[in-house]
């Protein structure tokens, strides 16, 4: 008997309607307190083609991917023999056995449960089509049974998930009621190995969430007053998102808004639309993936050069090109680290889970407006669109970071003011707001050579040290930036570097490391450009392994562009498949190159 | 003090740094209208916001109110820029001076989505028919059959801004020359109370690369001791090119290069809420080698951007850190949902 | 055999893939029609070239004419793909199809050029009102105030691809209706022969994001058992709409969801030369609430950019080194003017 | 008495008339077999503003940029004190008298000659606009009676220069000869002590052409058929160039041509054009400068993704944003060379010359074509719209590669044809252009996943495999690049390396060193990826500078990253004020870093 530590995979086609029943049984999951996490791997088209969600419960918590499933439901003829394969031996192959296959396909060394959804759901309903639907809630019903999820818990989740829709609750109630008692009935739950046992406390003050949703929520809260895109997988629910939200937080007694959202006509407008409201004072925010990156290159650079507050949210997918769209990816960091030519570099801010995807929603404006430049975050489809059990959102309780801005008064108490001259010594310089009532207020923004007193210039002097305070100011942006977290281990040889979404198969890889009596120290990056502690991390580690989802192991690159001298102990292991990392799959490349395999 | 409007300024208050551009360009008679249209319509200038592409057209935001903020910002992207700063402060007057390349070439996308979504912005085309910054390739405003300073004809369909303004919906369109300065001071005037987007169509000649082999007078005496090679180096002054004429008329005008070109001025008559017989009247001018001026379109009633986007009254901009913020209690409650 | 036409093909052998678009989508009878299209038009697979950009209508071009050659290319891109495939081989048949999405946001750009350089090709735009890949959001040809799947109402104008066509001095547009195959069928034909760019608008519903909450029928007897959050999860199978009517007659279609579109098709009198009149009946009939359909405007008389660019008969991309290369003596001589 | 070793310069206004006066002086000076090299400093404006061109001449055929004048010509009153200020002790100031400044602006340490245009050319003509421009006829007339030009040698020019315009002839050679009398009869020509002298069979061979000029001809000779483009300085002159002699070179019989060029609406067509004219078959590029290159990230990814050849002639100039257009840089390097998100790398081909600009003007079709990729070019303004004296163009006499193209033949002796299938092993697939009337020839292009026969796959197998050919053929590429040309220097202890028009100063920075003893190697890059030459002159140096002109080093990133191992001897030297860079500020730069300054 194996207790919540086992992987399920549903197989389907999209459109389906499996989702919501995917959804009812990693909730279910949660709520008897058991770590859970749940992937959608669906396909870059609208109805048809092949889905699959996997549910993975992990005694030890480990959230990230993990292959070999333990049970697979297979409701997609098209990929039944593949789904038959994807099973562990000695697990179980739950099928839909309407479905017309070749029986020789199954496996002597998994047990096989067909299950006559037909004639399971002919009386749920008269529609066919709803029929087909409620087939969804039978598999549901029938998996719940076998591994024990308890029904007041499931009629739990379908109530809140149906919430104000009797009808709705009760025709998914009776299919979830008519799987499990065909699974009592007939397949002998008690004989599953594979069970769900509810554990006490277990996600006090945890949530489960995707990334996008924390990440519309984390902008309602840092301030965001401005958000143009324009529809792109995996980052439109973004804005999606914020909109549903900031309809009711974000309005006031007399029910007007104080946020916009604009759906640009492109990304190059979207990006240019951010700029306009930065440099008008706004919190304002792009969300784009891939292609849309690029589309915003120019821009980019022009926020960079005027020194204009700006954030691009960049929901990373499968490139390069249109790519894999519905696949995930961590391979835009080192285009997003200089995007757009010349010499132009910019912050990066990179949330490994839903929590710090809320924070960054404040972090990324902070940064923004207190360095006057782009940020860019960059998020990805496994962290964005997927579910994670995380802590529970709470504003950071910092407060805005607006930046160096003159109101009239400020204006009033100073001989002059110039926008682009260092008074500080810290490379950021003052502006004002279009619309300030002083006579030392305006000034002209360009994206050509420009004095301390923003007048145009092509002088060769004036030009050179323009460029030097910008190189100054990414220095001083390492004050401001996120410090990378750190999990130091005294006895560790090795050390180890990651980021994003991959820091979700980290503590798993420790562990198996762990086994093998390879101890390790865990440096998570949360920021570019690199403080202190990066280097502290790095001098005081003989061996480090950079683990990221991209080929070319672009964040080992940027790591050794900023540390040439630490080339040799900095390794680079990757995974680019489009696939979520697996623990499984680092932990054998470090024991390969560590000689221990 | 007559020479004081309402805000308490002069005219004078209202201009900006001194014009890099041509002598005699038609860009910078426009220039003056707008310090004028400006003054008389006691406009503040800590109010408005100036926005510009890039281009010698979009040079110009430099060259009146000084006092204002002004965004002179990337080729083709001014649409967007305005409609990030109107939406963050729509409290400001937004005042666009884009180029027929910046607008109907790279920027054509943003300029008709700027269009469909009326946001309240003046935007003005000082329209050459030539990419004057980069040194007088046609732009697709060029006529078709005009000839470029090299001597090529442009084989390509011309974009007519206002026809395709009035397609788009847009709510205010016009169409003046860079030297009438009393029909286009009025139509800047009207534009800048408009209350969505109001687009003005200005004739503004190149003198520099609209002056081509087969034209006449002027240049003349010049010409033929010019080489190709140097005629591109060495620039012309000339001055400026102003007419004067009546509703209804049409009216001959030299051009520098001893080109003509007729301008003619819709009637009185014209029913400015008829989007259809604009496009005809527009579709006719064009067949017979005129260009029609004057106010074409108008409707007040058309749902702004600022409308659809139900802002509070406070600019976007302004608005503190608590009004910002939504209650901590209202996060607790949303997850309760992801529980 | 009568199944064979005369390039010796049947209609077989102009499929392509099996679709893998919503069953019942309206890009899939379009396909239909296309295929129906080339084998009646006798055209040969090899010699067609087909382009797209992205979206689900742009998956199309892999679902007809296997055995030509394809180009899947970027979001918005396909007019300036086309544009050089055409050029680089001006003997292919180029066959374009693209979305909303696709040609009037973040494609409007290329598409306005291509039409103004009148570049010999087939335009297919099918018309959804809504971005179909990414699941729903409003394009720019959504009419204002139609509802999104959500319950959003589009606030912003319409962008109608046949009057901004025919404004922008495209040589051939129609608008037709993806279940009409009579008139489809037809109207394909006509531009597959036509000499410049044909614009061809295809109203196509799409079943799945045009399903509103606002909508009766056919879906009724689902939508009270569905929740928001499975409403878009699960994607209803439709039968795909046809009509058929006269011209000058209109038609009320019903689609998928309950509601209603008027069609109305122009009358065998329309003068397909007059650009003014096409213009003010598609303007009456948006005012009218009507889905004009036809063969709007033609010309075959306009120079296409082949002609401008007096390319030889050879397609560029079939020329050898020795007809690439020229002289090496003019290379000698061209070089004296550098000494 | 120095010949022909001195700098001149001259300050006017643009749009004044100046060029061709200037272009007299430097033909003149090259036909009198003086190795010598012109650099127009213009405004990015019309008409107007400051402008400087500098004529060096130079015994060592030293063609970089030298700063201190020893001639400065002031004929702008808006620039006269910065004018004064450029002229080296000892050197002569020769300025328009009419110009209204205070005399006590005028040095003692230089020779102070106020020349009266104003009445020397009264009597020119009877236009005040053509005496305006006459004018600067005239202050060449007066230079190059002081420096000893031969009257007949500046009347030849002009005769060829204005050839066919008889008048124009004639009132330039009046001009000329007014101020060769002024001269004579004011300035005792004789004690003047700067002069040039003919040197017999000095410029046998040569030309005196600039990089866009060449790179056009290039172009011409290398087989392009489609060029697209969108105005932009300094690139615009190459599409314009090339139209100039395409309408004559690339002609048939009956008029019609074999070539095309699409004036795009932006350079998101430009470059999307190109990839539809190099997936249909044709040699086709797009020639743009730094915001262009931004617009064209997305489509890049495609051409390296779909595997369509492509070209891109990027003519950098000074950024970040619109930047400063009308200076120098070389600081696209790092963008360009991984130009669109995902995992995408580009070749890049570096010309440092006019006549290897016309070189690779066939070498990027060559290798787009055989590579099917991307490639793109970086010139620079300096070299492209500068005045170098270089070798005759000849052609390649190379064949053109055309790369694995099957035709309707070749495919009858194929049992199948898979567009992306590995067959060599070189990871270069093969493919078929559409129109090809074979049943086996047609194929789907796509920058989604896809299989090795063209096929639609989200398969993360699929994905991975490809992703690792496309790296293994860049990988192939670096067979196929050119090698770097290296000057080696048995006793050298530093290597240089540099790439581009920063090879005009690298000999003369070579002599510096050499006076103080310190020799050293030199490396010129010509191609990323690097071949393995790169690698063994970075394995025989002990220490090796590379030089560039932009802020970050970006050459000296992609080499660190090239060769991680080797970051401690690479040191990075930079010029990056948006002025062509010069030996003396590298030769100090070294030095300083030698310890030995
Ligand atoms: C992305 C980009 N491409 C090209 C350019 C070069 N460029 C500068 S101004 C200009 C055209 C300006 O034409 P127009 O808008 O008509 O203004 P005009 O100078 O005629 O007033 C171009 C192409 C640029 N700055 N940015
Ligand atoms: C640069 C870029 N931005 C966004 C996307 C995402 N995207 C894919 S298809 C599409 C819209 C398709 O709409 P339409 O052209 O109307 O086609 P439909 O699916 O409705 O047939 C978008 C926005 C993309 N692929 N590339
Ligand atoms: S080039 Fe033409 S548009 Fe530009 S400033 Fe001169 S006259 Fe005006
Ligand atoms: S989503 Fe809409 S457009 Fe896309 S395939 Fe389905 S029905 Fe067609
Ligand atoms: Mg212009
Ligand atoms: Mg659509």
């Amino acid at each position: 008997m194996i207790t919540n530590d086992f992987v399920i995979q549903v197989a389907t086609v999209n459109g389906s309607g499996s989702q919501s029943s995917n959804s009812v049984l990693v909730k279910s999951l949660f709520r008897m307190g058991i770590s859970v996490s749940g992937k959608n791997m669906f396909p870059s088209n609208i109805a048809g083609l092949p889905t699959w969600f996997t549910i993975r419960l992990s005694r030890k918590s480990f959230s990230g991917r993990k292959s070999g499933n333990d049970i697979v439901v297979g409701m997609n003829l098209n990929t039944i023999k593949q789904d038959i394969d994807s099973v562990k031996p000695g697990g179980y192959f739950i099928y839909n056995s309407d479905l017309k296959f070749d029986p020789i396909l199954l496996r002597q060394d998994v047990e096989n449960i067909g299950i006559p959804f037909k004639s399971i759901s002919k009386d749920l309903s008269d529609s066919i089509k709803l029929k087909k639907l409620l087939v969804n809630m039978v598999y549901a019903g029938v998996v719940s049974q076998l591994i024990d999820i308890p029904e007041e818990i499931i009629a739990g989740v379908i109530a809140d998930q149906f919430a104000d829709k009797n009808e709705v609750i009760e025709s998914n109630l009776k299919a979830i009621k008519a799987g499990r008692e065909y699974a009592r009935k007939q397949l002998n739950p008690s004989e599953f190995l594979l069970k769900a046992e509810p554990v006490k406390n277990g996600n006090t003050g945890k949530i489960l969430i995707d990334g996008n949703t924390a990440t519309a929520l984390g902008l309602i809260y840092g301030g965001c007053s401005f958000l143009s895109w324009y529809p792109i997988t995996p980052s439109s629910s973004i804005s999606e998102t914020f909109e549903h939200y900031a309809k009711k937080l974000r309005v006031d007694e007399s029910g007007r808004h104080n946020y916009a959202i604009v759906q640009a006509e492109d990304e190059l407008s979207a990006i240019s639309m951010v700029i306009g409201a930065g440099w008008a004072g706004s919190r304002a925010i792009t969300c784009t993936s891939g292609p849309g990156l690029s589309l915003m290159a120019e821009a980019a650079g022009l926020s960079y050069f005027a020194e204009v507050p700006a954030v691009i949210w960049d929901v990373q997918r499968g490139g390069p090109s249109t790519g894999l769209p519905t696949r995930t990816q961590q391979a835009d960091v080192g285009f997003a680290a200089h995007l757009s030519h010349g010499d132009t570099e910019h912050i990066l801010l990179l949330p490994n889970s839903p929590h710090e995807c809320f924070e960054f929603g404040q972090t990324c404006f902070d940064l923004a407006e207190t360095l006057q430049t782009l940020v860019i975050v960059l998020s990805d489809l496994d962290l964005g669109m997927n579910l994670w059990v995380s802590d529970e959102l709470k504003p950071t309780g910092r407060p805005f970071h607006r930046g160096k801005v003159l109101s009239e008064t400020d204006l009033d108490h100073r001989d002059s003011f110039e926008r682009y001259a260092d008074v500080d010594g810290d490379a950021i310089p003052y502006r004002t707001l279009p619309g300030t009532h002083h006579k030392k207020a305006g000034y002209f923004t360009r994206g050509t050579g420009h004095k301390p007193d923003a007048g145009y210039s092509e002088d060769h002097i004036v030009y050179r040290d323009l460029l030097k305070r910008l190189k100054k100011k990414f220095d001083t942006a390492k004050k401001y930036v996120p410090r990378p977290e750190i999990k130091w281990n005294e006895k560790a040889n090795i050390g180890i570097i990651a980021f994003g979404s991959t820091d979700s198969i980290i503590e798993e890889t420790q562990y198996l490391l762990n086994m093998k009596q390879k101890s390790s120290s865990y440096m998570r990056l949360r920021a570019y450009p690199f403080t202190e502690e990066v280097n502290d991390f790095i001098d005081r580690h003989d061996k480090l392994y950079v683990v990221e989802q991209n080929r070319d192991g672009q964040m080992h690159s940027l790591l050794v562009k900023n540390r040439p001298d630490a080339w040799n102990k900095l390794s680079s292991i990757v995974q680019y498949d489009g696939l979520p990392i697996e623990a499984e799959h680092v932990y054998k490349e470090i024991m390969l190159k560590e000689g221990a395999l | 003090m007559s020479n004081l409007n309402q805000q308490g300024l002069t005219k004078n208050d209202y201009m900006g740094a001194k014009s890099t551009l041509c002598t005699g360009c038609g860009h910078d008679s426009i220039t003056s209208n707008i310090i004028n249209a400006l003054f008389l319509a006691n406009i503040n200038p800590y109010d408005v916001a100036k926005m510009s592409g890039i281009g010698c057209s979009s040079k110009t935001t430099n060259y009146f109110l000084n006092a204002s903020h002004g965004f002179n910002s990337i080729h083709g992207r001014m649409a967007p820029l305005a409609t990030g700063a109107k939406v963050a402060n729509h409290k400001l007057l937004t005042l666009g001076v884009s180029g027929d390349g910046d607008t109907a070439s790279i920027g054509l996308g943003g300029f008709a989505h700027l269009i469909r979504r009326n946001l309240p912005m003046v935007y003005i085309v000082e329209n050459n028919g030539v990419y004057g910054l980069t040194k007088g390739q046609f732009s697709a405003t060029a006529d078709r059959g005009s000839l470029q300073k090299n001597g090529n004809a442009n084989p390509f369909e011309t974009i007519d801004i206002c026809s395709l303004s009035i397609d788009l919906g847009c709510s205010f369109v016009a169409r003046s020359f860079s030297g009438d300065n009393k029909q286009l001071t009025a139509i800047l005037m009207a534009a800048m109370k408009h209350r969505g987007t109001a687009v003005i169509d200005i004739i503004s000649p190149c003198i520099t690369f609209a002056n081509h082999d087969g034209s006449t007078k002027s240049f003349q005496s010049v010409k033929e001791h010019l080489h190709p090679l140097n005629k591109i180096d060495l620039i012309q002054p000339f001055d400026e090119i102003h007419v004067d004429y009546e509703p209804g008329t049409t009216k001959e005008v030299e051009m520098h290069d001893g080109s003509k070109i007729i301008l003619s001025k819709v009637g009185e008559d014209h029913d400015v809420k008829d989007a259809s017989s604009a496009i005809h009247q527009l579709i006719k001018a064009r067949h017979n080698g005129e260009i029609l001026t004057g106010l074409f379109y108008v409707d007040e009633s058309h749902e702004t951007l600022l409308d659809t986007l139900q802002l509070c009254d406070t600019p976007l901009s302004q608005l503190s850190e608590d009004q910002l913020l939504p209650d901590e209690k209202e996060l607790k409650s949303i997850c309760l949902q992801f529980k």
